[in-house]
């Protein structure tokens, strides 16, 4: 007990010190120096008219590569780690009829859903990722609703494998091209219209299929095989 | 150029739906039973679903509804899985 | 039967893409079609049963009129909610009826459980065959043997006629 | 202006049923009931909001709409879901339940 | 100050409680639920960073007058995603150590020590 | 040819250790052939050092060498015994990983010798102690983990001297340290402290008996001889040399110094009688010569200094050839125990003869080579003045006496155990070094002139008087030795008192399997006197003896190993612990900064 | 010329294709590893020729810096760049003949990514773009550390996630506050404006990273995750985590404090005091150690702490001889553990009582460890010794008398059980020889032969050592290199 009060004051006074250090700054009222440029001369300059899009495919797009990578590596680590697991439940409930046939039908319109987001992400405020786990959901439904449903591994891996390989590919044409890579080797476009925003419709669909065959196989790692399916 | 919505409507909205939250929240903290707390969060996505939507009347984006579409979406399919794993289904 | 199945989910899909899109643009149109393929390509299959046959004029317009009905049967259910929630006392008397339903697909089925649902009193518990079971919120002694009429009749009658 | 006006109706209306599935969901003394109440208005709310704004703002009615149908298709799935998992895993009825045909079907298969 | 203080006090406040949390469960999955909020609370601290009074999505689909700062969203993105991954490797872990040590109770987990 | 006096060791080093694996008798030999070549070139000449530049950052470091006087008498001791152990170790077959380290060791030790500034001083002593320990780390891993750890106390407490005195003077070449800022008390005391426990001085010596023990007998020698008078040389040019301005300023200092040295001569004797061990034995009576030494360089008059080198010299002739004696018993006997040995006079003459010799040199008595150093020494301490300290430092050649009679009953005399009637005498090489060390225990006691001309050179290069003397004769300020005249003399009395023994011997010859006693022999009882032979001192000495600082010592140690102990559990496995650490810090961090987070 | 950015790119490109080699041929995997290891190695063969003469700046997205994120390669960047790369090098000669546990494809796309992880570290001028590496080491190292699905290794994986997620969330606590005032996340733009900064936000962030970035860096008391990550890892995992990994680490936190923040003298006395502090603890928590990785494990942080504690003293003469003991770091520790690994082969688990003799049955290997360690210890001649005697010098420099006196004593404590364990290895007779396949040796020999060179030639390093020194301390000349004027 004594042990627990001392952790809360513990915790309550970094909590404090911090808050002080962090109010430091007068809020609301941020000293903005690269986001600046990126809201006034973004659009013109990336053809995105989601700001936020574009700085996270161009201008910060070498950490949303990390950021892709980061996922496929913890799809990776995942299912090394549960390589081997005895996955022993004989008691799996059956789903019902409601759930399983709503999931059916919902299953088509939630994927078309995912991409909507993803090739919208530098219109709307979506992208890759959202798109990605959408999709991903989308699967979910589907093994929640039904035992025996079955995405085949080789299929991931080749989406996930493809769609990271061509990002990566992308990024080596704009070196190529333009010298530095991840360059926009594409035209700016028509503005707020679908094909605009140079190479970042591109990348947006290529992480949101791979985003979405990740979690995807997340999913089915964490899922395993019971002996019925 | 779009028409205003008087002040009066959103405060009777936001009063009530702030209410309405928190009596879901009373709900999932009292419980008593896991599905009492399910259902608890099952009426909160719908109202934040709805809150969302108001919220792209409220700012006047109309890109604001699709993330209210998303949200909507992932809630469904997490209540879903929450009830599949209540009666041990996963 | 494939081909079939196939194009009516790319016609699905591609109509809720022009609604998410909003715009019917070349390139959103374009885009819609390629995404709608590719979906159809892998889940048409679990998307429908009768593919193209859905879509004679009978049942799109049975369908649509389904629809106030069942808004007008939401309203009541609310309303009645409504009463019973704010009335002091809650005047309710709950139980579990057991109904059979005239559904033969499970679309039928859902579509039944579903607006059941959503009206008055009334929501879809278990479903095993062509058994529901209800969980009523004011059953009446009398009402527990002919609950399979009054409650998933109403909407079977109309049901029927575009689904099954 | 008729149509903000519309709109402001369904806002409050929506607001009010928003309100109403809550209470519900508070008063209400077991699952099934709550459920009940949880679903039916809530859904109903959130369908009038999204009309309301779809009135409001009229080219954002397709898309609004969008969001009320798929919570109208997927609410009555969700509430059932998590009626069944209750009822199976044994969380009881109010005790002022006069029937439950459910219980016996089941007995009756075990038997 | 009163938007500082919702702003940066529930952020500071949500990650105090994930970190309480992760030090006094004893349940694993309790522990990387408490990280997990942590990192909630870091990330919400980043967005509040982004705030500007009247700032509105940094989306051009309309002309905006003022628009909150971009960046702090795309690195919350990031983040969130990166928690995400983080999360799902530690509930593995969660799962393998539940078979091998037949108990998801952190203090049980010391078969190497000192 | 100073690069190769040093390199040639450890070129011939890993030669040895390749060749070594398919034979150790010709990795043996090439090792000796390699540790002959400095020898050959160390003999004739002085020449001026050399350089080896290593750049380092941040600083531009190199060693460089040079051969002074000091050093190459030293240097010259240490070659010698090396090749003198080697022929011992080609008996004992020793390894491909022994010739290894003993080869690095005695190029360690020939670097010490020759190096000209700090840094170089520093890294060849490294060198030494390590690869010193290495050739019994195997075999008595205690024991050398012990050396090493009071080896490295001793050096890196060098180090730390070292870098104060960069830090003051920029520079690092071993000089005479003048108008240095720092406290020169302290910085002295760390530099020598390294020497102090590589001479096994009193208190730092507990690693030595150990050591010497334990180590290969072949190598013993050479480690006792020659390593610990790498001790001796730093001694010496710390009070000489480096800080000869401190030292003479300064006579409490020496005064203290020389009770040090003789206190250790004293008590390293006594504690000499009560070993069992052979090896144990000697190492004690190592210790207290070299408290000899000590005390002469605390007196730190010429006559004294002189002593203390010549005392350096004979320790190294006679002790060595002690120890090599017991390797050579040990070959045919398996055993250093005196209790387990007796009788072998008729088995192994050679070695008697040798022992004999050795002892008498051990217990300082002329013609030979250990007593011309205590000689002077005595006259030293007399002319100073120092009553008490002379006392002590008769009562410590007295136990030498005792201990060098125990040395030889034991292990030659009494009767022959039935286990070594086979025994022959030891092989060939085992006996070259006892032959060839034989040569200068008595032409150094009967010409200790010779020596005393290179001492004089040395005291004059740090400014001290020689010691007159020609080749056999010493002069004191209180008297004169005459090495040859007294050697002659001894060498008639003995030819009288052997002639008058064979000629009058009345006494019963018995085998020296005969027990002396008839009827019952209790199994499992020595019989042999050697068991008991001084136990009345132990019994005498007892609460003295048991104040031991070697205890002390080993406190420190445990102390440090609990306290290991007790830190990692720090480490405990409970990742919430882990956690709370974390948090702590960073409240603590908060803390600390409380000023500028302002709460 | 190869683009620097290639070695992170290249790296994540291959190992997104992975499973394909592996469905091609299962052998196939750990060639595709080791040509593109090897291929890293080549690039920063010629990334740290050509910093030699002046940084190079990458930048990405085709925008300048501060607008893109950039990637700058000062001779720091370049010579830890080199070793990384080498080391990793050596490590994937090393893993051809390693025994991995299924999936093996899975195991070498974990350790491609950590590797690429590390490289992108040690690159990056983003702020953020650190933390996302740093995030990307540290899950790969997760998931490599628990890859042996055992007690231990799920053990060590856990704890190890855990302390490391809270790591690298007070990492991006420290970012976040520094961005919310200076509204950038370079580098060297953060570094530039680091005036806007108001005291107690520069204190906040510095504790933060301190504490967040100590996590991977080893320093007390956020290491105690590394002996049991380290006991419980793969052998050659336990090598990159403590040669690259713990550098990486230690760059992010060095490069944080010197470049971005300004190394005020506070921060600085609390690198070197939380430096000696871990080294202490770490020595003698080893000297009572059992198991012989674990002990090694400890003596690693012993030496993460030695290395902290010269950055922590901040001349110039004590930066250099700071990398050049944490490249000694890596070379002996490589040759420690992967030396450990071809042991581990022979017997039954790593106690030190299960080695008595190991050193006989594999005289090779035997050698090699002691060499390692003895290089470690500072042996002259070893290359070892050179780094800890420039460390020492510029320790008495300073005048620190009490932090060199404790220094010698951790020293003292080292020798203590590294002698006991390589006595041990030699103890007992009549082994059976029975030394490993000569292309498990290779990696350890060539280290050993770098740690030989160095010991002999230990010159060759100063002016990398005293250019990447330059570097930290010359904070203006690294702003100019990202924001003045270097052509892209
Ligand atoms: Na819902
Ligand atoms: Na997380």
């Amino acid at each position: 007990m004594i042990k627990k009060a001392f952790l809360i004051l513990l915790v309550a006074f970094t909590g404090y010190v911090f808050f002080v250090a962090a109010s430091a700054r007068p809020f609301g009222s941020p000293r903005v120096v690269v986001s600046k440029r990126y809201l006034e001369k973004g659009l013109n300059e990336t053809g995105s008219q989601n700001i936020v899009t574009s700085v996270v495919v161009l201008y910060r797009g070498f950490d949303t590569l990390g950021e892709v990578t980061v996922l496929f590596l913890a799809a990776t680590a995942l299912a090394a780690l549960i390589s081997g697991f005895p996955f022993e439940r004989k008691e799996r409930t059956e789903p019902s009829l409601v759930m399983s046939t709503a999931s059916r039908y919902l299953f088509p319109l939630i994927l078309l859903f995912g991409a909507y987001i993803f090739v919208h992400g530098h219109l709307t405020p979506g992208g890759g990722f959202p798109g990605g786990v959408v999709i991903a959901s989308g699967f979910l439904l589907m093994f929640l609703a039904f035992r025996k449903y079955r995405v085949s591994e080789g299929g991931l891996i080749v989406t996930e494998g493809l769609a990271g390989f061509f990002y990566v590919l992308i990024g080596l044409i704009g070196l190529y091209l333009l010298g530095s890579f991840l360059a926009s080797f594409l035209p700016p476009g028509r503005l707020h219209t679908l094909l605009s925003g140079g190479i970042i419709p591109l990348i947006y669909i290529l992480i949101g299929f791979k985003v979405g065959s990740e979690m995807t196989g997340i999913l089915r790692s964490l899922k395993g095989e019971d002996e019925n399916g | 150029m779009s028409a205003q919505v008087s002040g009066l409507i959103w405060i009777v909205y936001f009063m009530l739906v702030t209410a309405g939250i928190f009596l879901l929240a009373l709900r999932f903290i009292f419980g008593p039973t896991a599905s009492d707390r399910v259902v608890a969060v099952d009426g909160m996505t719908t109202v934040t679903t709805a809150l969302l939507v108001i919220l792209a009347l409220f700012f006047r984006r109309v890109i604001y509804i699709d993330v209210a579409l998303v949200y909507a979406v992932l809630a469904f399919i997490a209540v879903l899985a929450i009830a599949r794993y209540l009666e041990g289904g996963l | 039967m494939k081909v079939s199945k196939w194009l009516y989910t790319v016609l699905v899909l591609l109509l809720l893409w022009l609604f998410l899109t909003g715009s019917t643009s070349m390139e959103e149109v374009i885009a819609g079609i390629v995404v709608s393929v590719l979906i159809a390509l892998f889940a048409s299959d679990i998307f429908t049963e009768k593919g193209l046959k859905n879509l004679t004029p009978k049942k799109i317009v049975c369908a649509i009129l389904y629809i106030p009905y069942l808004f007008w049967e939401m309203i009541k259910a609310n309303l009645d909610v409504a009463y019973r929630v704010l009335h002091p006392k809650m005047p309710i008397r709950p139980g579990i009826v057991m109904v059979k339903t005239r559904m033969k697909s499970d679309l039928g089925k859902l579509m039944v459980a579903s607006s059941i649902t959503l009206t008055p009193g009334t929501f879809t518990l278990e479903v095993d065959g062509d058994t529901f079971f209800i969980h009523w919120i004011n059953v009446k002694a009398e009402d527990v043997e002919g609950a399979s009429e009054q409650i998933p009749g109403k909407f079977e009658k109309c049901l029927l006629r575009f689904l099954d | 202006m008729w149509n903000v006006i519309v709109g402001e109706i369904l806002l409050v209306i929506g607001a009010i049923f928003l309100f109403l599935g809550s209470l519900g969901i508070f008063r209400l003394p077991d699952v099934y009931n709550r459920l009940q109440a949880g679903t039916k208005c809530t859904t109903l709310g959130a369908f009038s909001t999204v009309l309301g704004v779809g009135f409001i703002e009229p080219h954002w009615m397709v898309k609004s709409l969008l969001v009320g149908v798929f919570l109208l298709l997927t609410n009555p799935v969700s509430a059932h879901a998590i009626g069944r998992a209750s009822y199976r895993i044994g969380v009881k009825l109010w005790k002022g339940s006069v029937v439950d045909k459910l219980g016996e079907y089941r007995e009756g298969k075990n038997a | 100050m009163a938007e500082n203080i919702i702003f940066y006090g529930s952020s500071i406040a949500l990650a105090a409680i994930g970190l309480l949390i992760a030090l006094t469960r004893r349940n694993l999955i309790k522990i990387i639920i408490g990280l997990d909020l942590m990192e909630t609370g870091v990330n919400m601290f980043l967005i509040s960073i982004g705030y500007r009074r009247g700032g509105t999505a940094p989306i051009f689909d309309i002309p905006l007058s003022k628009a909150v700062d971009p960046v702090p969203q795309a690195l919350v993105l990031t983040a969130i995603v990166i928690g995400v991954a983080v999360t799902a490797l530690a509930l593995t872990f969660a799962v393998r150590i539940h078979e091998k040590y037949g108990t998801l109770d952190i203090s049980k987990l010391r078969e190497m020590k000192w | 040819m100073t690069f190769w006096v040093i390199a040639s060791y450890f070129l011939g080093g890993i030669v040895a250790y390749v060749l070594a694996r398919p034979s150790r008798k010709i990795g043996a030999f090439v090792a000796l052939l390699f540790s002959i070549y400095p020898l050959y070139a160390l003999i004739p000449a002085l020449d001026g050092g050399f350089y080896l530049r290593f750049t380092v950052i941040p600083y531009y470091l190199h060693l460089s060498f040079r051969l002074t006087l000091l050093g190459w008498f030293f240097a010259l001791i240490a070659a010698t015994l090396y090749s003198l152990s080697l022929f011992s170790a080609y008996s004992e077959k020793r390894d491909s990983f022994f010739l290894l380290s003993s080869m690095f060791s005695a190029g360690g030790l020939m670097g010490v010798f020759l190096a000209a500034d700090y840094l170089t001083l520093f890294i060849f002593f490294e060198i030494m102690a390590f690869f010193s320990a290495f050739t019994f780390i195997r075999e008595h891993r205690r024991s050398a983990l012990k050396y090493i750890i009071y080896s490295l106390v001793g050096s890196y407490a060098f180090l730390a001297a070292l870098l104060v005195i960069n830090r003051s003077t920029g520079s690092l070449e071993i000089t005479p340290l003048s108008g240095f800022g720092g406290s020169v008390p302290a910085v002295m005391s760390l530099f020598i402290l390294a020497f102090w426990v590589k001479s096994a001085v009193m208190p730092f010596h507990p690693w030595a008996p150990s050591a010497y023990a334990d180590s290969p007998h072949s190598y013993t020698p050479f480690f006792s001889g020659a390593l610990s008078k790498s001790g001796v040389y730093g001694l010496v040019l710390a009070f000489f040399y480096i800080f000869a301005g401190f030292f003479k300023s300064h006579h409490a200092f020496g005064y203290i110094f020389a009770w040090i040295g003789a206190l250790t001569a004293l008590f390293a004797g006594i504690y000499a009688l009560l070993q069992d061990d052979a090896k144990k034995l000697l190492a004690y009576s190592s210790i207290s010569q070299l408290g000899y030494v000590a005390f002469g360089l605390g007196l730190g008059t010429s006559l004294s200094i002189t002593g203390s080198l010549f005392v350096a010299l004979g320790h190294a002739v006679f002790e060595s050839l002690l120890f090599f004696v017991i390797a050579a018993v040990y070959i045919r006997t398996g055993t250093t125990m005196l209790t387990e040995m007796g009788g072998l006079i008729k088995k192994m003459p050679i070695s008697f003869i040798a022992l004999l010799f050795g002892i008498i040199a051990a217990a300082g008595i002329p013609p030979t080579v250990g007593f011309p150093g205590k000689w002077m020494l005595y006259e030293a301490v007399l002319e100073k003045g120092y009553p008490l300290l002379a006392g002590a430092i008769f009562a410590a050649s007295i136990t030498a006496f005792l201990y060098c009679y125990r040395l030889i009953y034991s292990i030659f005399l009494g009767p022959l155990k039935k286990e070594f009637r086979d025994v022959r005498e030891a092989p060939f090489p085992a006996l070259v070094p006892l032959l060839l060390l034989l040569i200068p225990l008595l032409f150094f006691g009967l010409f200790p002139g010779y020596v005393v001309d290179v001492t004089d050179s040395i005291l004059r290069e740090f400014g001290y008087l020689g010691v007159p003397h020609t080749p056999a004769k010493l002069l004191s300020g209180l008297g004169t030795f005459n090495g040859l005249a007294v050697g002659i003399t001894m060498g008639a009395a003995f030819v009288i008192a052997f002639l008058v023994h064979a000629v009058f011997s009345r006494s019963r010859k018995v085998s020296e399997l005969n027990n002396y006693t008839a009827g019952e022999v209790a199994e499992g009882v020595s019989m042999h006197y050697v068991a008991d032979f001084y136990k009345f001192i132990e019994r005498e000495l007892h609460g003295f003896l048991k104040l031991r600082v070697e205890a002390l010592f080993n406190w420190i140690a445990e102390g440090i190993g609990g306290l290991g102990e007790v830190l990692r559990r720090v480490y405990a496995g409970d990742i919430q612990a882990y956690l709370v650490y974390l948090i702590l810090f960073l409240g603590f961090l908060f803390t600390l900064y409380r000023g500028v987070l302002r709460w | 010329m190869v683009s620097p950015i290639l070695a992170i790119v290249i790296p994540l490109a291959i190992a997104f294709l992975m499973p394909f080699f592996s469905a091609l041929s299962r052998k196939s995997v750990k060639w595709v590893f080791l040509a593109v290891i090897a291929f890293n190695f080549y690039a920063a063969i010629m990334t740290f020729l050509r910093v030699l003469s002046g940084p190079i700046l990458v930048v990405t997205a085709g925008i300048k810096p501060p607008f893109a994120i950039n990637l700058l390669i000062g001779p720091l960047g370049g010579l830890l760049f080199l070793l990384f790369e080498g080391v990793a090098f050596l490590y994937a000669i090393f893993l051809l003949k390693a025994e991995i546990k299924e999936p093996v494809h899975r195991f070498f796309m974990l350790f491609l990514l950590n590797v690429a992880g590390a490289t992108g570290m040690i690159l990056t001028g983003d702020l953020f773009n650190l933390f996302v590496f740093l995030e990307i080491t540290g899950i790969s190292a997760y998931g490599l550390v628990g890859f042996k699905r055992d007690k231990k290794g799920l053990e060590g994986g856990v704890k190890y996630l855990i302390l490391g997620s809270v790591g690298s969330t007070l990492f991006l606590l420290g970012v976040a506050l520094l961005y919310s005032q200076v509204g950038t996340l370079n580098m060297a733009d953060i570094a530039g404006r680091i005036w806007m900064l108001k005291k107690p936000t520069l204190y906040a962030a510095f504790i933060m990273f301190l504490v967040g970035l100590g996590v991977e860096a080893e320093l007390f008391p956020m290491n105690a995750w590394v002996p049991d990550a380290y006991e419980g890892a793969h052998d050659t995992v336990t090598a990159i985590l403590s040669t690259v990994l713990s550098k990486a680490g230690l760059y992010a936190l060095i490069r944080v404090v010197f470049t971005v923040l300004s190394p005020q003298k506070a921060f600085l006395d609390l690198l070197l005091w939380a430096g000696l502090i871990t080294l202490l603890l770490a020595e003698l928590s080893a000297l009572r150690q059992k198991n012989v990785k674990r002990m090694i494990a400890y003596s690693s942080v012993g030496q993460m702490g030695l290395v902290v504690f010269a950055f922590g003293m901040g001349s110039l003469f004590a930066l250099q001889a700071a990398l050049f003991q944490a490249v000694n770091h890596v070379l002996s520790k490589g040759v420690l553990f992967l030396s450990l690994a071809i042991m581990g082969k022979k017997r039954e688990g790593l106690e030190l009582e299960n080695l008595r003799g190991i050193g006989r049955e594999l005289p090779v290997t035997g050698l090699l460890f002691s060499i390692g360690a003895l290089s470690l210890l500072g042996l002259p001649f070893l290359s070892g010794f050179w780094s800890k005697i420039s460390l020492l010098l510029s320790t008495a420099d300073l005048k620190l008398w009490v932090p060199l006196g404790l220094v010698l004593l951790a020293s003292i404590i080292e020798a203590f059980y590294y002698l006991r364990t390589i006595g041990v290895f030699y103890t007992g007779t009549d082994f059976r020889f029975r030394e490993t396949a000569f292309i498990r040796l290779l990696p350890v020999l060539v280290l050993v032969f770098v740690i030989l060179y160095l010991g002999f030639r230990p010159g060759v390093l100063a002016p990398y050592l005293k250019g990447a020194a330059k570097e930290l301390v010359d904070r203006s000349g690294y702003i100019g290199w990202v924001i003045g004027g270097l052509k892209p």
